[in-house]
């Protein structure tokens, strides 16, 4: 069974997910058990393929036993393995904490369905990853994106179906430009296979066909992104989708999403296209970055309710993912793979913690965070250590991704994006430090400012999330200070991965 | 002249939809739009899209969108007319399109990439490696028959996040009354669907019509045989689980027009037709399961029997089945669920 | 030069940190809770005086951690000027603990153990900073120290505390950010290491032009050193309680700033380096301008407290116009007056603080005879402004010594003319409070009741003020390890 | 002209594509933008089927046997199979965002949605 893990990676949540409303007939309990356990093994095979892959090399695996470009592919590589890693953990650790979380969202009877169409969504984007087959991305796509549409609108405010509207109408019109996308691909080589294209490809570099399959491949997929300034979609959802939902979101979707674009723009198609098509693509690329690096940082800066912070605060981190791969380089490609994973931690930890105050107080507002440093401490630390690390303080994890991305905009000779990070890191700090401020140095709403009295012993009982809602929450903060200490591991995967697709 | 005649009667109708004002007249308009792409569908020799097309597109989504209708506004509103940012961008979506398809190669050009480098192979060895005469069916569930799981499961998806959203109570905006009387409704043109919940779901008010029940009872197996005959038919020419799915799914959904919702779910609980949505996906998994227990590659039906033509033969037609079940399955449940609705509202 | 392989600093470091987790545990009984905060300032103290032999002995002990990135290392080395930074914090911690006790619960103050674990966490930071081996380690600990520190800062939760925390943030946070970081990348950039050499690692690596830009960004970066333009966070610190001020701004916070400038300018640029472009004549008149601007802006206050900051302002330029000097005499003279200005600094706001323990009063202006009353706390408070002003038997004229020294060696007599206007100035804002407390009559209607401040207040600001006698009879420690830190990098 | 009737499928996919896209985006009522949306998926097939003609191909449906046979090339029109059940199940769930936001808002015009969120925040 060894041999067919890459296929048992996918097969085996997808037919749980399926059996799942089954089950949960019984009790629903019996579905989420069937969702962590089925992440759970995901994530060992993942972590298993990670290990064949550095030990003897790039897997391939035949679906139906035909031999591409005949049959569908699973082309697993270094890069891919790395992308399962992170979208297998968080999802595990989304499947942890939504099991009092969605207690909020929706009545017992029907959480069987959430967690069938939870493990959907996070079926959808590992077959996404591990796919060698660009029409099986977009099936995959269409599995990830429908049950994303519903895990969005089961949120509880009436803005969250208008958000799951928009965002369905968005996806689609995403997921069709990719469509039309491959049909160009296809019309000039006659292949679906990634490896194939790849080799079939380059004597059509310079022809218009296939810039404009690019432009399409490209754009459908930052629309998935949501990259400045095709985030509109963006904020409503997280804001209003059910806590557990934006945090997966925010730390699975978006990075599958970064990962397909990697995966179009550095094996699709190779760096010597960009030197060879028609239209210089960089400058646009790393242009549309810094303007959502800025952008979201601003319209952060602006938010009163802290989902849509973070919602905004996430288009500004797409940003440092695009402006990565936008330079070309080892460095910068680096600094994206790295951010893929410490962004989904940060952003993961932040939103699993906004979910934990959503739990207990039912706000969201900024406000709302006043003196919870006493009532849920270990919540609150857990969010200033994530706050932190979004801010790029050394020895978090968002401290690597900023260092390799300066190194990478230097050694290209773009010092100017020196300042860009610099200014973004400074604006995250202002707007996360309004919050860890409120939290740990101001009394809570409607509690008497306590000037110089004594409140050691009065202080409000701590109430802090339930364990299930804990456990994942201090685990992805706890990370983001590991692979901030020992970044090496990350970094030299990520490395391996950069250097083969620029190569 | 047909084949330049179907495609401008396709952007009238395109243009049209968009135009119309009224709901009603807009979905009917896509209904034949939807007709003459499954016409130009088989001018294209694209027999099996041709069936499917005109089964989803002019059928099932039809009746999608007149119950959806029926349940909401069937007006739209006079509001502005051209939208500046849109026009832009679709300008500049068509510029890049025009663009591209400047070096295109001409259609029809018997040498043109997909028709030299991968299909060739499909159709030589179709036959010899899967036992399926039509191609299109070989490819579908077999070469590239995990595509089609995909296919299978975001189908089983719809259904799932339908019953997600739709089922249970959902908690009801207590705004809404007030809002509701204000400015915002006044443009409104006539009026009609504003109370929507009154209208009853299609089916209930004919009750009494014996003609229609008679001959529906009689037609019923016919229909519904036909679909298992499609669902089965895929290896020797166009046909196959979704098509058959598709008209077996609509067999239920005739009756339940005709004899009623309550009726038709003693036919067919809510709960069996869930636990078909999920078998019939299981049944596809569960033989590209089987087939690494026999030593295959996932999917690779040739190694479950010692003949591995007839293997395949056998393994296509499971997962057939299993394709068929799981879409028949899903039609009904976007049938009932949506009919439901207001139901629960 | 011996290098001894020994986690010893990481335990001085370790050792307050683990303090954090048991005051925070047992918060409930303060007296367990501050047993925990005095345990550990001991140990650390002791942790840290076992290794000056070795240091004296002319060795050094380092201790890798980890390694973050490829040359971005966290590691530590303890030589003479860490050593000299680490004894002064750790001896100092002592007393402040037990000032800080006194002076918590005469004031009933809220929220004590919030405020003795941000406390405990800022002198694991200044360890850290002090035994830092690269700039990299450097740069980490000396951001621990803003964002501990502003819970410190902002400790009274009113809303001028948050505002002048705010402000405090953004100019340490801010600086850092933009031109701190950006230094220590362009550094590594260039040098391709971030360790400190003896001789500097940045020669020979970049142009002028790129070096000398790199020079303007640490300056500017290292706000802690109260430079201006980027002082103006140190007086808005100061609605902190005064064990903070005491001990963070006159010791903790911009003692970790000179050291950092000492410790950039010297082994990262290195001596010669910055002869040869004659960077240091610029740093040096940019340091007299602090001091003699600070020294006036001090004249102006009439809050007590803020006379102090601005006084701290222009003395931590005394340091860096004595390292800029880059001669011997000039570094030594920075070296010593990092320990000798923070005893004498210290005092000084011990005295504040025990003002206003005991009386409320916060204003020079109400100060009238009050030495009367609190005989020792204004001796103590005469023995540190001595110091400040440089006059014998009090340290602060030992390190003016050197400094006029160095100034010699160094031929920039335009700093003599500053270094006298200053001790003029000095001595302007000091002497009139010294006199009005002790030979101007107390308002007749504060008779009653004007005594002292508890022991726990006073005894602490009498053994500093008591240092400050010890360092100019005693100066030998201290000129040792300066002596091996010039002979180090000359 | 031979020229351009040789890519007439391409034209129309054009303008059919992006007939559909202004509508998505210009369109207020929610349910005529799924309509669109529907249009513009089409083109998308269009493009697809389009090219797997071939000038004088039949239907690939194997007649054993017949050896010189030119057949249309089978596999967009496997492709568009499965986009065009992607499309109905998109639809579907759309068509349910529909309901439920009118049962919520009372109106499905997307301007006056935002305008009643407006009054909700």
């Amino acid at each position: 069974m060894i041999k067919h893990l890459p296929a048992l990676l996918i097969v085996i949540p997808l037919l749980a997910a399926i059996i799942t409303p089954i089950i949960g007939r019984i009790h629903w309990v019996l579905s989420w058990y069937t969702v962590t356990i089925t992440t759970f093994i995901s994530f060992v095979i993942s972590l298993s393929l990670l290990q064949t892959v550095l030990l003897q090399g790039d897997i391939s695996y035949w679906m139906g036993g035909w031999q591409p470009p005949w049959g569908i592919e699973y082309a697993i590589d270094n890069l891919n393995v790395y992308v399962m890693i992170i979208v297998s953990f968080m999802a595990l650790a989304g499947a942890i904490y939504s099991k009092n979380n969605i207690n909020v969202e929706i009545d017992e009877a029907r959480k069987p369905f959430f967690y069938s169409v939870y493990l959907l969504f996070v079926t959808g984007l590992m077959g996404m990853v591990v796919t060698g087959d660009i029409f099986n991305i977009y099936v995959f796509l269409e599995i990830t994106s429908l049950s994303g549409y519903a895990l969005i609108a089961i949120g509880k405010k009436r803005q969250a179906l208008v958000g799951a509207y928009n965002y369905l109408i968005m996806g689609t019109i995403g997921a069709t430009f990719f469509l039309l996308g491959i049909g160009y691909l296809y019309l000039m080589t006659g292949t679906l296979n990634i490896a194939d294209l790849a080799a079939r490809l380059p004597e059509f570099y310079q022809t218009k066909a296939i810039f404009t399959a690019f432009t399409f491949l490209v754009v459908g997929l930052c629309i998935k992104l949501a990259l400045f300034p095709m985030h509109f979609w963006m904020p409503n959802v997280y804001t209003h989708a059910p806590s557990a939902v934006s945090a997966v979101m925010a730390a699975t979707g978006a990075k599958v999403a970064a990962y397909a674009i990697i995966r179009v723009m550095f094996t699709v198609f190779e760096p010597e296209f960009y030197t060879l098509a028609p239209f210089n693509i960089q400058p646009i690329l790393l242009i549309l970055a810094v303007a959502a690096i800025l952008a979201g940082s601003i319209m952060a800066l602006a938010q009163t309710d802290i989902k849509k912070m973070l919602a905004y605060s996430s288009v500004g981190q797409i940003g440092y993912i695009v402006l990565g791969i936008s330079l070309m380089s080892v460095n910068g490609m680096i600094g994206s793979l790295i951010h893929l994973l410490n962004h989904a931690m940060m952003k993961g930890a932040l939103f699993f913690v906004v979910g934990a105050v959503v739990y207990r107080t039912g706000l969201t507002s900024i406000e709302n965070f006043r003196g919870l440093g006493k009532k849920m401490p270990l919540s609150m630390a857990a969010f200033t250590i994530a706050a932190l690390s979004m801010t790029g303080v050394p020895l978090t994890v968002g401290f690597v991704s900023k260092w390799y991305l300066a190194v990478a905009s230097i050694e290209i000779g773009m010092w100017w994006l020196v300042p860009v990070i610099l200014l973004s890191s400074l604006l995250t700090a202002i707007y996360f430090w309004r919050i860890i401020d409120a939290v740990w140095f101001k009394p809570a709403l409607g509690e008497e400012s306590h000037g110089h009295e004594h409140d050691d012993h009065q202080k409000p009982k701590s109430n802090d999330a339930p364990a299930s809602m804990l456990i994942p929450t201090l685990t992805v903060a706890m990370l983001c200070l590991v692979f901030g200490v020992f970044a090496y591991a990350p970094v030299s995967l990520a490395e391996k991965a950069a250097v083969i697709l620029l190569k | 002249m047909i084949d330049v005649a179907i495609p401008l009667f396709l952007v009238v109708c395109g243009i049209a939809v968009l135009l119309v004002k009224d709901l009603m007249s807009s979905i009917m308009i896509f209904s034949v739009y939807s007709l003459l792409i499954a016409i130009e569908w088989v001018r294209l020799n694209a027999i099996d899209v041709a069936i499917t097309e005109a089964a989803v597109g002019a059928g099932i989504s039809t009746v999608l969108f007149m119950i959806i209708l029926s349940r909401t506004k069937s007006v739209e509103e006079c509001k502005k007319s051209i939208s500046i940012p849109a026009l832009l961008v679709a300008v500049g979506v068509a510029g890049v399109l025009l663009y591209g398809s400047v070096d295109l190669p001409n259609l029809r050009d018997p040498n043109i990439a997909p028709s030299t480098h991968v299909s060739p192979y499909y159709l030589e060895n179709a036959y010899k490696q899967t036992g399926q005469e039509n191609a299109v069916a070989a490819i579908l569930a077999s070469y590239r028959g995990y595509d089609t799981l995909g296919e299978t499961t975001v189908v089983a998806t719809a259904a799932f996040c339908l019953i997600l959203l739709l089922r249970g109570r959902r908690h009801t905006n207590k705004d809404l009354k007030k809002y509701e009387d204000t400015s915002i409704n006044k443009c409104t043109v006539k009026g009609v669907g504003i109370k929507p919940t009154k209208t009853s779901p299609p089916g209930s008010e004919q009750d009494k019509d014996i003609i229609k029940k008679t001959v529906t009872k009689f037609l019923m197996p016919f229909i519904q045989l036909f679909g298992l005959y499609v669902i089965v038919h895929g290896e020797l020419g166009p046909g196959g689980g979704f098509q058959g799915g598709v008209v077996l799914g609509v067999s239920i959904i005739v009756y339940s027009l005709v004899f009623g919702f309550k009726e038709a779910q003693q036919r067919m609980s809510v709960k069996a037709k869930d636990l078909l949505v999920s078998s019939g996906v299981l049944i596809y998994g569960g033989i590209g399961v089987l087939a690494l227990f026999f030593g295959g590659n996932y999917l690779q039906y040739n190694v479950l029997l010692p003949d591995p033509k007839f293997a395949s033969i056998i393994g296509i037609l499971g997962i057939e089945i299993g394709v068929g079940i799981t879409v028949a399955a899903v039609m009904i449940t976007l049938f009932y669920e949506t009919v439901r609705i207001d139901a629960n509202g | 030069m011996e290098i001894i392989e020994s986690a010893r600093p990481v335990y001085a470091i370790l050792v307050s940190l683990l303090a954090v987790v048991f005051i925070g545990i047992s918060g409930k009984y303060p007296n367990l809770r501050e047993m925990w905060t005095m345990l550990a300032a001991v140990l650390k103290f002791g942790l840290v005086v076992s290794m000056l032999p070795i240091i004296l002995a002319g060795k050094v002990i380092e201790y890798h951690v980890t390694t973050v990135l490829p040359g971005l290392d966290i590691a530590f080395r303890v030589d003479s000027l860490g050593m000299t930074l680490a004894l002064t914090a750790s001896f100092l911690w002592i007393i402040t603990s037990v000032y800080a006790i006194g002076y918590m619960r005469s004031l009933d103050e809220h929220a004590q153990t919030r405020f003795f674990m941000c406390f405990a966490l800022a002198l694991s930071a200044v360890m850290g900073a002090a035994f830092s081996a690269n700039v990299f380690t450097l740069f980490v600990f000396y951001e621990i120290i803003t964002v501990t520190t502003f819970g410190l800062v902002a400790h009274e939760e009113t809303s001028e505390a948050i505002k002048g925390a705010r402000r405090y943030l953004t100019y340490l946070m801010g600086t850092s950010i933009f031109f701190f970081l950006p230094a220590m990348f362009l550094t590594y950039n260039y040098a391709g290491t971030l360790d400190f050499a003896s001789q500097g690692i940045l020669a020979g690596k970049a142009s002028y032009t790129i070096i000398s830009i790199i020079f303007v960004l640490y300056i500017a970066g290292i706000a802690k050193a109260g430079m201006m333009p980027f002082h103006a966070w140190l007086p808005s610190a100061m609605v902190a309680p005064t064990p903070v001020s005491a001990l963070l701004h006159a010791v903790a916070v911009v003692k970790v700033g000179v050291f950092t400038v000492v410790r950039i300018l010297l082994f990262v640029f290195g001596i010669d380096l910055l002869s040869e472009i004659g960077l240091g004549t610029y740093l040096a008149y940019f340091a007299s301008f602090t001091i003699i601007t600070a020294s006036i802006l001090a004249l102006k206050q009439d809050n007590l407290k803020l006379r102090l900051a601005y006084s701290t302002v222009s003395q931590l330029s005394y340091i860096v116009l004595a390292v800029a000097l880059l001669t011997p005499s000039g570094i030594t003279s920075s070296i010593i007056h990092i320990t000798i200005h923070a005893f004498g600094k210290i005092t000084l706001f011990f005295v504040a603080g025990a003002i206003f323990v005991a009386t409320g009063k916060k204003y020079i202006s109400q100060m009238d005879g009050i030495g009367r009353r609190m005989p020792f706390t204004m001796a103590a408070f005469t023995v540190g402004a001595f110091s400040m002003i440089a006059i014998p038997p009090f340290g602060g004229f030992v390190s003016k010594w050197y400094l006029i020294l160095g100034t010699v060696e160094a031929h920039m007599l335009p700093i003599m003319v500053v270094l006298v206007a200053s001790t003029l100035l000095n001595a302007a804002y000091f002497l009139p409070i010294i006199y009005s407390a002790f030979f101007k009559e107390l308002p007749t209607d504060e008779v009653e009741g004007l005594r002292e401040a508890p022991p726990m207040v006073v005894v602490p600001l009498v053994i500093t003020a008591l240092g400050t006698l010890t360092l100019f009879f005693w100066p030998s420690l201290l000129l040792d390890l300066a002596r091996m830190v010039v002979s180090l990098v000359m | 002209m031979v020229e351009l009737l040789a890519k007439y499928n391409y034209w129309i996919v054009i303008i059919l594509l992006t007939t559909g896209l202004y509508g998505v985006m210009a369109r207020q009522n929610l349910i005529k933008k799924i309509i669109a949306l529907n249009v513009f998926q089409t083109a998308v097939l269009l493009f697809y089927v389009s090219m797997s003609k071939i000038e004088g191909g039949t239907a690939p449906v194997l007649i054993k046997g017949a050896k010189q046979i030119i057949y249309d090339n089978p596999l967009p029109q496997v492709l568009m199979l499965t986009a065009i059940v992607v499309g109905i199940s998109t639809t579907a769930v759309a068509l349910t965002f529909v309901t439920l936001i009118y049962r919520e808002y009372g109106t499905i015009e997307e301007d006056q949605i935002l305008e009643l969120n407006k009054h909700n925040d």
